[in-house]
């Protein structure tokens, strides 16, 4: 009986870890809160915070595989490039991706090829 | 019938929870009020077994022994399934558990060549299909914890790396994914074949099409219907901490997942998903062999009528002298 | 191509046939297990049932050697005499390879295949039929003798010692 | 060629039963055994006695039977924790379907060991459990009507609780739990059989199965200790009910009366003469096996309580028991919690090699194989092997030693130092793996042999295998119901093998001590094998 | 309607929804590709240009440079996109001796010969390596995942192995072009990066004594057309069928 109850009060612990685990890191309401830079994106800020891996994918896609370097979309027509384009906005690596990579627990391996260029000083 | 009631049943439950999210952003119904129902009646409910199975004592000490048992000092015992020590007994239920070592046992003898030389093959096939389904079941739901913990452990991102190790697709197919919706499908599809279909209950069928639902929602989710992963945490982490919201980025998928998880915890207590917490309970695997060594009470022993030799003598008493037994009167 | 040639080369079509019509007696459940269960050890039923059909099979071929043949059948009647059929059931299984050999040889009628042939066959399939009869009523006979013994030896030695004691008192 | 299927419409089927839960059940004679008789449930005081057939369309059962059984469960429910957990975990998964001896034999898929406890299971849901009441028969719950009691009676009465699909079952699920809580219900309503109930009833009174009085059984150990000195012309001893002696000795009283028991009785008096062990039988308490055990846990206990209270009596520092199978699941897993604790005995000792029996410090009673081995191994025997050279011998495990104590190597070693041609059965049908006799847990009767017959096939047909393969002509065991079942069932499927307990080949090969020539061995036979010309 | 037809319904079903939706998708991102030209790559080596400067890694260096090929201590480790090689080993199928005089000690430049038959591509069994419309022989590293069946097949040895983690060892980064991680295979792609930008490889741009040339041989007027109607050219073991698109002019 005793057993049994231990048993079930360490299961409960288990349980409810992730809670106490929160509370310990003093995170329990954190939410990433993103700077975005001005002017437009390749695609809505809606579609691309769902889906922004895929468009990268699909560049990826075209660039390598079918030699496309162009994209064309409502905004406008951007070069391909994940170091060129997308980061020429999102200049800061730490702040914009890292950010909502680290809360959501994703470690995207793009940067172990591709570079990220020096965070210029804000003009 | 039996697999077509469950079948609708599932299918129900997901198509309503769809419906009324998508038509009538019933999100506060199914997103938070369900799963708090849920969790809170299934956490009440799963305490109230382990207590009611507590409640009843294991009278007699009767573990199924696997192996020879410890005797004399110069025959080799088998230390985990023939247990006397503690640690014996640890082994046996943490093999039961982590690897399914009854299962595992299911030999098949086939007979070869001339001289007829028996060979032990097996058909392990449940073994490894019911191994694999809860190993991933396990993987799965530790990836999901990087939407409970902020930040999150490097050890989950490892883990969730190694298990989209054959990354090829942005997001990446999990092995864990691949995996468990093969295993789900033979778990389900052995089901259907004759002699396990006799046995099986329509409750068989409810679980097998609910976690089915679950990891199909869940697949869709993450590949077809993406939701917003950041709303996703948010959102959770709002449920853990009492400050329930709804929010934007989460579509009608994620609430089906949610919903058909809900209603998975909820029906644990009362089914035979019980079995996570019975296995380490099963009286015949967490008893040691040792029942002639120390005493195991029972503690609702009560006095039977015996038959005492005093009673006994005086029946018998002229065939006891006749045979010149002797006699204590 | 004579008929004894077709049927050696469909013997493992006409054997799983056989052994599946036979097997589909019992409840679907245990037919399904007793079916695919290879392992002799542990499907003791569906192996000498099996066996015992091989054996009758080349038997009719004259292919088999007498011996198996006695043994094989023997352990298939003393399977069929402890189940729950009856002995009209029990010895029907050889009037099914009739009906299979019928069916496997209709498609080859034009390469010149005798009905003649054919129906020397089914008279040996009776004589089997008959020799199976026998065991499985020496069978049932087994069981009862077994039954009396069983229960003189489970008294064996009171009556024994009875006879002795009833001898010193000279009775 | 024609489909098989179409062809079976011409042939008579069992009927399929598409679902198991509706209940059908014929009682065929051959395939049941027979009810207990009004005398020995009176005398034994069981509830609601009548006589009665299984076979019967009206069972006599009391007016609320129902209620009898539905309290019974919940008391059952609330006592063991093994029962409810069985009841709740099954995950159907079926790794136990295809390990039921009645299975295999028959067909019958309700032998399925999850099919026999989801009988009760389903009544459990129906009436325990929320699901079951909202659900009922989707949710697998079935109402207690006649008919599911009747199916409890006629499948509880074909489980020999041999406990081997326990042993492949992921959660441990013991089908014998389920087995004696199901017959412990069907008690409750006086449902019971006559080979369980009458043993009992006979054990209570005279002190073993056969109801056999005090000085019948003095008069078989005269003609035992007869049958010795015409063999080896000496006299052994065989004290009965002497106070003061170091051990007592049970054994099963099938030894005294039974062929082929009767020759490892001989072992026993002879080995025991050899090693001048201070010893003695009793009368009141001569009977280890316990058919209680077959019925309800208070039968047991109340037959149990002999062995422990004859020690007291006769002071003897602690107990040796024969071969037997349930008495030992007995006497191992219950009685010391039954009838203990023994703080009247002493730890046992061998008073011949001094080795002290640790693994019995608490119930102080020592398998005779584990003694004798003992005694083999610090070379305290002169043993002869060749004189059973005529025995080409194969060891079954009895279910009951085999899985509930783990008791392998012991009489695997006394085989060997007694026999020189000695051939394990296949791997997966040996050991923890055993196959039953089928006849186990009171169904040894002899109207039941049809039944008995299917359930040992998986048996015999390991023998069957070693007997082709090695020429094996002599199954040894040590279980006095596989003494009693297997000649029988051998008989039937692999004649030509005959049964021995392990302590005749030792009372054969022992070489006493100024013992003279010996010609037979203990049957009476020559002891060489005859030539073959 | 019988359980299996309902089953089959259902699943056609669950599958229309899933496909429309992904259809949806796609018309949501509304993506115009661009139309691709057809042409076909090729580069000749001069041997008399390239050996008039001694000591000249003018190109070596620049692709490394350019391609964060990085340096590693040890040779074994090595990796390499262009690089030279004595005669006798690049070109040991030449039996012709009486070459030997002119040719001995000649350093010979070598990088992947974009093959019109690539043995390589045969064996990928990702297709992380493929063969483009222009006779590039291309490499999507994303896909690439260690195998070296490519390197075992190339009779060239133009693939090299990144055994070690290549980021410590790059001197100088080149932001622009990504580099390659440890277990991948990694080799020339004719700067396709730079021909998509209208520019030529940068090897060929940076020979000071412009002994390679480069252009389209479809074209009947680009330099390496005429430079190979009016040179004599050798390739690299012609006879294996591989059909090289690197030529070595006298």
């Amino acid at each position: 009986m005793l057993k049994i109850i231990a048993g079930l009060v360490c299961f409960l612990i288990i349980l409810f870890s992730p809670v106490g685990y929160n509370i310990i890191t003093g995170r329990t309401y954190y939410v990433p809160m993103l700077k975005v830079p001005q002017g437009d994106c390749v695609e809505s800020t809606v579609y691309m915070r769902k889906r922004h891996m895929e468009v990268l994918e699909r560049w990826r896609n075209a660039y390598v595989r079918d030699g496309i370097k162009r994209y064309i979309s409502i905004n406008g027509i951007y070069r391909i490039g994940l170091t060129g384009t997308c980061l020429k906005c999102h200049s800061n690596k730490a702040e914009f991706c890292d950010r909502c990579h680290d809360y959501g627990g994703i470690k995207p391996k793009c940067w172990d090829c591709h570079h990220i260029p020096e965070v210029k000083a804000e003009k | 019938m039996k697999i077509i009631l469950p079948f609708f049943a599932v299918s129900g439950i997901a198509a309503v929870i769809y419906i009324g999210v998508k038509v009538y952003n019933l999100q506060l119904v199914f997103g938070i009020i369900l799963p708090y129902l849920c969790f809170i009646l299934a956490l009440v409910g799963f305490i109230a077994r382990i207590i009611r199975w507590a409640a009843s004592p294991v009278p007699f000490h009767i573990p199924t022994v696997c192996g020879q048992q410890r005797s004399l000092p110069w025959i080799r015992s088998s230390k985990i399934d023939s247990p006397v020590t503690g640690l014996g007994v640890l082994f046996r239920v943490l093999g039961e558990v982590l690897f399914f070592r009854s299962l595992f046992r299911n030999d098949r003898a086939n007979l070869y060549g001339e001289q007829k030389r028996i060979i032990y093959s097996s058909d392990k096939l449940l073994w490894v299909g019911a191994l694999l389904f809860h190993w991933f079941l396990l993987v799965i739901i530790l990836r999901h914890l990087r939407l409970f913990l902020e930040p999150v452990p490097s050890w989950i991102i490892s883990l969730q790396g190694l298990d989209g190790i054959f990354e090829t697709t942005m997001p990446g197919v999990y092995i864990s994914n691949v995996f468990i919706s093969l295993s789900i499908l033979y778990l389900l599809f052995r089901r259907f074949r004759s002699r396990i279909r006799y046995i099986s209950l329509p409750a068989d069928y409810f679980i097998l099409f609910l976690l089915g639902g679950i990891i199909l929602s869940g697949i869709l989710m993450r590949h077809i219907y993406r939701i917003d992963i950041l709303d996703a945490k948010a959102f959770i982490m709002g449920l853990i901490y009492l400050k329930p919201m709804v929010h934007e980025g989460l579509g009608a998928m994620f609430y089906v997942h949610l919903g058909l998880v809900s209603i998975l915890t909820l029906y644990i207590p009362h089914s035979k998903l019980m079995h996570m917490a019975g296995v380490f309970l099963s009286p015949t695997r967490n008893l040691k062999n040792n029942s002639r060594m120390k005493r195991h009470i029972n503690p609702w022993d009560y006095p039977v009528k015996v038959h005492t030799y005093e009673e006994w003598e005086d029946e018998f008493k002229d065939a006891l002298k006749e045979a010149g037994i002797p006699l204590d009167r | 191509m004579d008929l004894r040639e077709v049927l050696l080369e469909k013997r493992s079509d006409i054997l799983s046939m056989w052994s599946n019509m036979i097997m589909d007696q019992y409840p679907p459940d245990a037919a399904v297990f007793y079916k695919t269960e290879k392992d002799r050890f542990l499907n003791p039923l569906g192996y000498i049932v099996n066996e015992g059909l091989e054996s009758i099979y080349d038997w009719l071929l004259g292919e088999g050697k007498n011996e198996d043949f006695r043994y094989a059948t023997d352990r298939i009647m003393r399977v069929m005499a402890v189940q729950d059929i009856s002995p009209s059931k029990a010895i029907s299984l050889v009037f099914m390879l009739k009906k299979i050999l019928k069916e496997a040889v209709k498609g080859d009628s034009t390469k010149g295949i005798l009905d003649e042939e054919l129906n020397g066959l089914y008279e040996k399939i009776d004589e089997i039929a008959l020799v199976l009869f026998d065991m499985y009523m020496g069978c049932r006979e087994d069981i009862h003798r077994i039954r009396m013994g069983e229960m003189r030896k489970q008294n064996h030695r009171m009556m024994k010692n009875i006879d002795v004691l009833n001898k010193r008192k000279g009775l | 060629m024609e489909k098989p299927d179409e062809l079976k419409k011409d042939i008579d089927l069992i009927p399929k039963k598409e679902d198991w839960m509706d209940p059908e059940v014929e009682f065929k004679k051959g395939r049941y055994c027979y009810g207990a008789p009004l005398k020995h449930q009176q005398y034994l005081e069981l509830p609601n006695p009548r006589e009665w057939q299984p076979s019967d369309i009206d069972w006599r059962l009391p007016e609320n039977w129902k209620e009898i059984i539905l309290n019974g469960m919940a008391d059952l429910l609330k006592k063991n924790r093994s029962f409810r957990l069985f009841m709740d975990i099954c995950v159907r998964c079926g790794a136990c379907a295809d390990k039921c001896h009645f299975f295999l034999g028959s067909g019958d898929p309700k032998n399925m060991p999850v099919l026999r406890a989801e009988l009760l299971r389903s009544v459990y849901r129906r009436y325990f459990t929320l699901q079951g009441r909202l659900f009922g028969r989707l949710a697998g719950a079935r109402e207690l009507t006649i008919d599911v009691l009747k199916e409890w009676f006629y499948y509880f009465y074909q489980c020999t609780e041999c406990r081997r699909c326990s042993v492949y079952c992921p959660y441990g699920i013991d089908t014998c739990e389920i087995t004696m809580i199901g017959r412990e219900l069907l008690n409750l309503v006086g449902c019971n059989i006559q080979w369980v109930v009458e043993p009992a009833s006979n054990c209570f009174r005279t002190g073993n199965h056969l109801g056999v009085p005090p000085h019948a059984f003095k008069e078989t150990f005269d003609f035992a200790i007869d049958e010795i000195k015409d063999l080896t012309g000496i006299k052994v001893e065989a004290p009965i009910n002497r106070k003061g002696a170091e051990v007592l000795f049970v054994a099963p009283s099938a030894d005294y009366f039974a062929s082929p028991h009767w020759f490892t009785f001989l072992g026993y008096l002879m080995l025991f003469h050899e090693i001048g062990l201070d010893y003695t039988w009793s009368v009141y308490a001569s009977e280890g096996g316990n058919f209680g055990l077959f019925h309800s846990m208070e039968l047991a206990k109340r037959l149990n309580a002999k062995i422990y209270a004859e020690a007291k009596r006769l002071k003897v520092k602690w107990i040796l028991g024969g071969e037997c199978g349930h008495m030992w699941r007995t006497i191992h897993q219950y009685m010391d919690t039954f009838n203990g604790p023994a703080d009247f005995l002493e730890v046992p000792v061998s008073p011949i090699t001094g080795t002290r029996f640790d693994n019995a410090k608490s119930t102080k009673m020592v398998h005779i194989t584990e003694f004798t081995a003992d005694l083999i191994y610090n070379n305290m025997l002169n043993l002869d092997k060749t004189r059973n050279d005529k025995w080409r011998v194969t060891f079954h495990d009895s279910c009951n030693p085999a899985r509930s104590i783990g008791l392998f190597e012991e009489p695997r070693f006394i085989i060997k130092n007694t026999c020189n041609h000695f051939f394990e059965m296949p791997e997966n049908t040996i050991k923890e793996m055993t196959f039953c006799c089928g006849s186990g847990a009171g169904l040894g009767a002899d109207e039941n042999l049809e039944m008995r017959l299917r359930g040992g096939l998986p048996r015999a047909n390991a023998v069957d295998y070693v007997r082709k393969r090695y020429g094996v002509n002599m199954l040894a065991c040590m279980c006095a119901i596989d003494k009693a079942a297997l000649p029988a069932l051998l008989e039937y499927w692999v004649p030509g093998v005959e049964v021995c307990g392990v302590h005749e080949l030792v009372g054969n090969a022992l070489v006493m001590k100024g013992e003279k020539q010996r010609d037979t061995n203990l049957r009476g036979e020559p002891i060489m094998a005859e030539e073959k010309g | 309607m019988n359980r299996r037809d309902f089953l089959k319904f259902a699943g056609v079903l669950a599958f229309g929804v899933a496909a429309h939706q992904t259809v949806n998708i796609i018309s949501q991102s509304r993506a115009k590709e661009e139309k691709k030209s057809t042409k076909t790559w090729a580069m000749a080596v001069s041997f008399s240009a390239c050996a008039r400067r001694e000591g000249c890694k003018d190109c070596i260096d620049i692709c490394h440079l350019i391609h964060n090929v990085p340096e590693f201590d040890n040779p074994k480790d090595g990796l390499r996109w262009i690089w030279q090689s004595p005669y006798e080993v690049v070109f040991s199928d030449q039996t012709n001796l009486f070459n030997k005089g002119m040719l001995k000690n000649l350093s010979v430049l070598c990088l992947c010969n974009h093959c019109d038959n690539p043995p390589c591509v045969k064996v990928c069994p990702t297709k992380a390596t493929w063969k483009r419309e222009d006779g590039i022989v291309m490499m999507d590293y994303h896909r690439c995942i260690g195998c070296r069946y490519c390197m075992a097949a190339c009779p060239y040895g133009a693939r090299s192995f990144n055994w070690r983690d290549p980021r410590p060892f790059l001197k100088k980064i080149n932001t622009d072009y990504p580099n390659r991680i440890k277990g991948i295979v990694e080799k020339c792609s004719f700067c396709e990066e730079r021909l998509s930008q209208g520019l030529i490889p940068a090897c060929v741009d940076t020979c000071p004594e412009k002994a390679l040339i480069f252009g389209d041989l479809n074209d009947p007027e680009s330099d390496i057309s005429r430079a190979l109607r009016a040179r004599f050219s050798i390739q690299r073991r012609p006879y294996l069928g591989t059909g090289p698109r690197v030529f070595y002019i006298f």
